[in-house]
């Protein structure tokens, strides 16, 4: 047996490892659980304080499910290019990879400036009363609460809270906190397959052989994906419902 | 250059994921403006979109054709932060907290 | 040369501590001490520890005991020795897995009994009996519902008559960080949180004075925030309420009236009242009510003693505590919030004279 | 594999060649040089946090001293807590786990050598950077910084941003280093190497490593919403604007109690090598050993309000924590009983190793029993937050945690250093330990239930308190005497003690296979692996089998050794979250945010030039 020792390392890739798998996904998957403790916290926070805000503007206020589906329709569909583009490399047809890896981009992109719009309309939101009746039009549903909104914001409402900032109330910190770490993972992602992108075009960076460096950011895109399925629901969806004591 | 590679589906098949995922989205909007349900929406939401996410979790990230290990290395943080966070919420509905 | 002997030794030396434990705890001058339990919750949960020192005792012997025995048993004779290659023993394992559990249900049972008796003050407690605590960094105040109108309050500071042989819930809040109100002799510890309050209940059997302290660290001065809970019998604790209700005395005397301005001028009634009785649920001043404060036997919450072992207050001990105080609190208590904004201590133009002092203590000492 | 285009265009990144001195150190990747700065720093800060306590006991030492402020006594304690847990113990554990997993499974590496060095300087940054704090005032709200003690308007000093920074990095290093080591057990063990194979050691770390990554997260939101409520005023724990503080302790401890078990663990891993090796006999019920390691860091899980049992949660929530807290016992005795059962009918030789090992047992044991005492929500009303707790505390964590580690240090000495220590020095400095913190701990539970609060800087005369904490003071300068001498004993012998023999213990695991302190590359060729305890089955002849189970060296690719190149861009990533840490805390500096934007560009430059400077070298 040989001992001299070469001072190179091959890539990772190529290494023996005991269960045949590769470190680099092994470490990615681990990442994953790891950062679903992290959202679970941040959930924890935003549940723990529904409905505890001592003003407004809450949920029901700003909140505009139509737009916010678009977005969380473009978001599904850029899971969906990254998977092609995935696929495409391991089929060796680089330009569909370039394709859907840059279609992915931009409906990421997208979906972060739908969260610009969004944050930027809920911070200079404020209650007309004389839209009042509008409001109730717009959502149609929950009549009662919304009622009760509205003659609220007679009160008080117009001339105290105008727009929801992080600053604001209960839901305006955990909100903006919860949503902005998402959409920090997703430009982060935005910003991983650019570079992916761009190495393309280098020679031999981006080969099907090495198909896995795709394969790390898509499971990380996807991810961010299945964290939005979940903040969609728990966080849209049930925001506007009306719970016990909100 | 691994197995597993051999079963991953076609571009044919994700884009009807893609369906899929959309129209559950579609529907649980739809649901959501359904008025009559009332707190019955919340469990059917639940069940929905735990749908999506094992959709996407199983065949977007293929962890259906890989090694179980990756499963359980993603599985224990997600079923970990689910129950975490009900027993938060929990413990501030009975405890000192106003709910 | 130190060897294994000395391991054998230590066993009963830790035993030996464990005994003087109960001994020394028991010990009641100790003012603070949970193994003189002088009221029916802190007993209950007195029982509670005896179990579980119990349990643990023998835990403790049996592990530490089958510990000795095998170092001393079983140590290397020779070099060359190689002992049977035992991997385990599936029975063995199994009565050591269910022995603690058992015995840690058989403890579990009256934990959980005094947890829920501790948690709800008994059915027959008095309206009237129901007073309020809040935490202040670094002192603590006290509201009693007033006997004559039910919308009103009477507020003390730092020292709690209490009627013996009843229970007192207790409201407890903080306007600040958390603190924690505690009488080991009464009752276990529950924490004053600010915005969410908290309740819990006592009683005292025997009447005295029980030291209690707060025990949720809650920044500089957390050492020194102390105080007394007075147990009386019911009569003279209806004295003490309607005294307390009164307000402060006019005295005639003139370095006492020249106090009084002094009190005015130098900001202190900014901060600190003369009048007890309040609205219900009224906000409260920054410093202790000082209406009574010369009826204290402690002046800065517990922390200077202006009485002999509890005893009647000593005027002579009160001035000279009362002058020590004024002149520089932060010397006494660390970070306190009246030397910290009080304006004649950020101010240096607008220190105190000496006189001034001097008025000020022969004022406040009048405030019986 | 030939050389790959370098993709950034005109600039060439390249690795190292064969750096000497500092440098050779800044940029090394390989497991047993991190291992050893982890525990040389880990070992200083430890230091640094005794006489932190050191200066505690003398303040508390009497009635009434006036030794330290009331300002400094808070910080002092606020900064003992931290050091000791996140700078001593957990560093203390990380040294073990980069020194010896790679050996105990027969690896060459860990799998991401570049991540374990960037682990490495991480920790140093965040530990350099709460070590500073103390000039211009540390933090001084606890080292569980209870809401709203923490807030801009209690605390509006630098202190408190210093402690969260100085966590988050820390934070991101356990991080690197759990992921790391995560995949290195799955996937860089021998061939035959079998899970029910692995050292215990290396299986507790495993476990310690997936509590981390679980419960690391939960406390990096927790602090970042502490950033956001100082930084721009959100109202996480802001009780004006209806935030709870009590969720900040929820938060808290949900990460604080599996963070209790992340220090243990390993602790416990190293008392069942050394218990083994110096009975001659296979550690008993192994597989119940490790069970009850994996049912421990699961049911840590569920316990974490027993840290709030006064907070007013009310008596349903506290019966249920009180009875999984009690339930936490029964594992962590089985493995106190198997520990017992693996020296029962053993041939022991007490060298100073074994000492520790069997000093843990007896230690531990009180410290877990005052913990069922603490579980016992109704009486801990009355030790919640007395010297009760500290009582404990020292108990687990010196009794417990620094008792294994000495026991590791001295037992793996010889391996790491060559050299063999004085063990005469090192009996007497087990002696040492044993007596002195018994005599600094123990009193403690007197005061405690005699009504002393913690966190007191002083305390009034007539409580009768005194005598035990003149006692309780007294004890830490025997601890100082031991430690002294042990620095003395290891110091000396690491430069020229006699050398060791490859296995001087006649031990188990494949670190003493090889030689003393190891090559480089460590194995020069992978080993097969037969039956647990595979060394001492190869030395005595006894394999379970004469096969292994799965496997051969060949899987292994033996006919070369590659070891990966030396790397700047570990330390580079570091320094940048480093400077990041300083440019938020001192925000204010220059234009806003400026050193943050610095601390952040260097560690995007780290980053891209560390994924893609050549995985073989250019040269
Ligand atoms: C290494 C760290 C470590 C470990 C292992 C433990 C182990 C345990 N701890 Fe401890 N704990 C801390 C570190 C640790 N703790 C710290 C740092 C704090 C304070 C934080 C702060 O406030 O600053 C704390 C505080 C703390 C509290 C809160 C006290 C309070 O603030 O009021 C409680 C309450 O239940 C508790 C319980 C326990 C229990 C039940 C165990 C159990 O795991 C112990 C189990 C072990 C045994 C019981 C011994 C062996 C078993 C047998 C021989 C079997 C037979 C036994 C019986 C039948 C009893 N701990
Ligand atoms: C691993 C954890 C660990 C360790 C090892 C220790 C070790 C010690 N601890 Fe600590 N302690 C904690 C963890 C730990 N502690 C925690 C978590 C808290 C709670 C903090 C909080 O409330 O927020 C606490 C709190 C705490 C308190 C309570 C403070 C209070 O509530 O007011 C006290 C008081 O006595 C104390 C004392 C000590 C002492 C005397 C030691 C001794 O064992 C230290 C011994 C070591 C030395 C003395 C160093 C020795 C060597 C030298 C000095 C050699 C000379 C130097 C050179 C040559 C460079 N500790
Ligand atoms: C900024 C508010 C403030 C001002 C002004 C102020 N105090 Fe105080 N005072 C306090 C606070 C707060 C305490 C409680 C300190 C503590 O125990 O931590 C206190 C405590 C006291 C006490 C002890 C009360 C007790 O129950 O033990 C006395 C006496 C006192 N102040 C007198 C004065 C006098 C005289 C002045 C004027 C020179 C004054 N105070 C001005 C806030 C103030
Ligand atoms: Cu109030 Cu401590
Ligand atoms: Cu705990």
């Amino acid at each position: 047996m040989s001992t001299d020792v070469h001072n190179n390392n091959t890539h990772e890739d190529h290494d023996y490892t005991t269960t045949g798998l590769n470190h680099r996904k092994m470490l990615m998957w681990a990442f994953l659980g790891s950062d679903c403790m992290f959202f679970g916290a941040l959930i924890a926070t935003y549940l723990v304080y529904q409905g505890k805000s001592l003003v407004g503007p809450y949920p029901i206020d700003v909140f505009d499910i139509p737009v916010t589906s678009v977005s969380t329709f473009v978001l599904l569909m850029s899971s969906m290019s990254m998977v092609l583009a995935y696929a495409a490399l391991t089929q060796n047809k680089i330009n569909g990879f370039r394709i859907w890896m840059a279609s992915t981009a931009i409906m990421g992109a997208t979906f972060i400036g739908f969260q610009v719009y969004e944050f930027s309309s809920f911070s200079t939101f404020h209650v007309d009363i004389e839209s009042c009746a509008e409001q109730k039009v717009k959502y149609g549903k929950f009549d009662d609460y919304e009622a009760e909104l509205c003659s609220n914001a007679k009160e008080d409402h117009v001339e105290t809270h105008d727009g929801l900032k992080p600053q604001t109330n209960l839901f305006g910190t955990t909100f903006y906190t919860l949503t902005g770490f998402h959409g920090a993972h997703v430009t982060l992602g935005i910003v991983w397959i650019l570079s992916l992108l761009f190495l393309s075009y280098k020679k031999g960076m981006i080969t099907p052989e090495r198909h896995l460096d795709v394969d790390l950011a898509a499971l990380y895109w996807h991810f961010v994906d299945v964290v939005w399925i979940v903040i969609f629901t728990v966080i849209y969806l049930f925001g506007v419902f009306p719970f016990p004591g909100s | 250059m691994s197995k597993e590679e051999i079963h991953h589906p076609t571009a044919k098949q994700y884009f009807r994921i893609a369906m899929v995922l959309s129209v559950i989205t579609a529907i649980e909007v739809a649901i959501f403006y359904l008025e009559f349900l009332g707190y019955w929406m919340v469990p059917i939401l639940v069940v929905l979109s735990t749908g999506k996410f094992a959709l996407v979790a199983m065949y977007y990230m293929h962890l259906r054709y890989d090694h179980k290990l990756f499963t359980y290395l993603f599985v224990s943080g997600v079923v970990l932060a689910t129950v975490v966070i009900f027993a938060i919420i929990s413990l501030f509905s009975f405890g000192i907290g106003r709910w | 040369m130190l060897n294994f002997n000395t391991l054998k030794q230590a066993t009963p030396l830790v035993l030996t501590l464990l005994i003087s434990l109960v001994l020394i705890a028991c010990y009641p001058e100790h003012n603070q001490s949970t193994f003189d339990a002088a009221g029916p919750v802190a007993e209950k949960q007195l029982n509670v520890f005896w179990w579980i020192l119990i349990g643990a005792a023998i835990v403790f012997v049996i592990v530490e005991a089958a510990l000795a025995y095998a170092i001393i048993k079983y140590r290397r004779k020779d070099e060359s020795e190689t002992p049977k290659q035992t991997h385990g023993n599936a029975k063995l394992e199994i009565v050591w897995t269910t022995l603690p559990a058992l015995m840690l249900i058989i403890i579990a049972i009256p934990t959980i009994n005094t947890l829920f008796y501790a948690a709800e003050p008994p059915k027959h407690a008095l309206e009237q009996h129901t007073l309020k605590a809040i935490g202040h960094q670094w002192w603590f105040e006290f509201r009693y519902p007033s006997p004559l109108d039910e919308n009103k309050e009477i507020v003390t500071a730092n020292e709690v008559y209490i009627p013996v042989g009843y229970p007192i819930s207790i409201e407890l809040d903080s306007v600040d960080v958390i603190h924690s109100f505690w009488v080991p002799k009464l009752a276990g510890k529950v924490d004053m949180v600010p915005a969410e309050g908290n309740k819990m209940w006592f009683e005292a059997d025997e009447p005295g004075v029980y030291y209690g302290q707060c025990a949720e660290y809650c920044g500089d001065s957390h050492a020194n925030m102390r105080f007394r809970v007075v147990a009386v019998p019911e009569n003279e604790f209806n004295d003490w309420l309607a005294y307390q209700s009164a307000p402060a005395i006019e005295s005639p005397d003139a370095l006492a009236l020249s106090g009084q301005e002094v009190f005015k001028s130098a900001g202190c009634s900014g901060c600190h009242a003369l009048k007890t009785v309040v609205n219900k649920g009224s906000k409260g001043r920054i410093g202790p009510n000082l209406t009574h404060v010369a009826s204290r036997r402690h002046l800065a919450a517990g922390v200077l003693t202006n009485s002999e072992d509890g005893g009647p207050v000593n005027d002579s001990y009160l001035q000279e505590n009362l002058r020590n105080w004024i002149k520089d609190p932060n010397s006494i208590k660390p970070g306190n919030i009246m030397s910290a904004q009080g304006v004649v201590y950020t101010d240096p133009d607008r220190k105190l004279t000496e006189e001034e002092i001097s008025a000020l203590v022969g004022y406040l000492t009048t405030l019986k | 594999m030939s050389s790959l285009p370098i993709p950034v265009p005109n600039i060439k990144i390249s690795r190292p060649v064969n750096p000497t001195g500092i440098w050779s150190w800044i940029t090394t990747v390989d497991h047993k040089r991190i291992g050893i700065m982890y525990g040389i720093t880990a070992f200083i800060l430890f230091l640094s946090g005794g006489i932190e306590a050191t200066i505690m006991r003398l303040q508390l030492a009497g009635p009434e001293l006036d030794i330290v402020s009331a300002a400094i006594y808070n910080q002092l304690f606020t900064m003992h807590g931290t050091t000791m847990i996140f700078l001593a113990i957990m560093p203390l554990s990380a040294a073990f786990f980069n020194y010896l997993i790679p050996l105990q499974i027969g690896a060459r590496d860990v799998a991401f050598p570049r991540l374990n060095a960037f682990s490495y300087w991480t920790f140093l940054g965040g530990a350099l950077m709460l070590k500073l704090s103390w000039i211009g005032g540390a933090t001084d709200a606890g080292w569980f910084g209870y809401a709203p003690l923490t807030s801009i308007d209690q605390n509006p000093g630098k202190g408190i941003d210093f402690w969260i920074l100085s966590l988050q990095i820390l934070g991101v290093a356990s991080l690197g280093s759990a992921f790391n080591f995560i995949v290195t057990i799955i996937n860089l063990r021998a061939p035959g190497m079998t899970w029910m194979r692995l050292p215990l050691f290396t299986w507790m770390s495993f476990i310690t490593a997936i509590l981390l990554v679980l419960a690391f997260p939960v406390i990096t939101v927790a602090l970042i919403e502490l950033t956001f409520d100082r930084y721009f005023a959100f109202n996480f724990f802001n009780v004006a604007n209806g935030g709870s503080v009590v969720l900040w302790q929820h938060l808290f401890w949900v990460f604080g109690h599996p963070e209790v078990y992340i220090l243990i663990l390993p602790a416990m891993g190293i008392v069942s090598e050394v218990l083994p090796v110096f009975s001659r006999k296979p550690l008993f019920g192994y597989a119940t050993v490790v069970l009850a390691g994996a049912i421990i860091a699961f049911m840590g899980w569920m316990v974490w309000s027993h840290h709030m049992f006064t907070v007013g949660l009310g008596p349903v929530a506290n019966t249920v924590f009180t009875i999984t807290t009690m339930l936490i016992a029964v594992p962590t005795g089985i493995k106190m009983f198997n520990w017992i059962g693996t020296i029962w009918g053993g041939s022991l030789k007490l060298n100073t190793p074994m000492l520790f090992s069997l000093g843990f047992i007896a230690m531990f044991l009180i410290g877990g029993l005052s913990g069922v005492m603490h579980a016992v929500s109704a009486h801990d009303a009355q030790q919640q937050d007395t010297y009760f707790v500290p009582a404990h505390i020292h108990y687990v964590l010196f009794g417990g945690a620094i008792m294994a580690i000495l026991s590791g240090i001295y037992f793996w000495f010889p391996k790491f250093s060559g050299k063999m220590y004085s063990e005469r020095e090192g009996k007497l400095h087990f002696w040492l330990m044993m007596i002195g913190q018994n005599v600094t701990f123990f009193p403690m539970h007197f005061v405690g239930l005699d009504g002393m609060p913690r966190r007191i800087y002083t305390y009034a005369e007539g409580m009768g308190w005194d005598l035990w904490n003149a006692v309780a003071t007294a004890g830490v300068f025997i601890l100082i005497a031991g430690f002294l001498v042990m620095i003395n004993n290891l110091g000396r012998h690491w430069r020229n003690g006699p050398t060791a023999t490859n296995d001087p213990w006649d031990a188990r695991t494949l670190e003493w296979s090889i030689s003393s302190p190891p090559p480089h590359y460590n194995f020069e060729e992978i080993p097969v692996v037969r039956s647990l305890d595979d060394w001492w089955e190869t030395k005595y002849g006894t394999h379970e089998k004469a096969v292994p189970v799965s496997g051969s060296s060949d899987d292994a690719h033996n006919s070369d050794i590659h070891m990966p190149q030396p790397s700047y861009w570990p330390a580079v990533t570091s320094l940048g979250l480093f400077v990041g840490g300083y440019g938020i805390v001192f925000n204010d500096l220059l234009f806003p945010y400026l050193f943050a934007g610095i601390g952040l560009l260097i560690t995007v430059i780290g980053v891209y030039a560390w994924s893609l400077e050549p995985v073989n070298d250019p040269e």
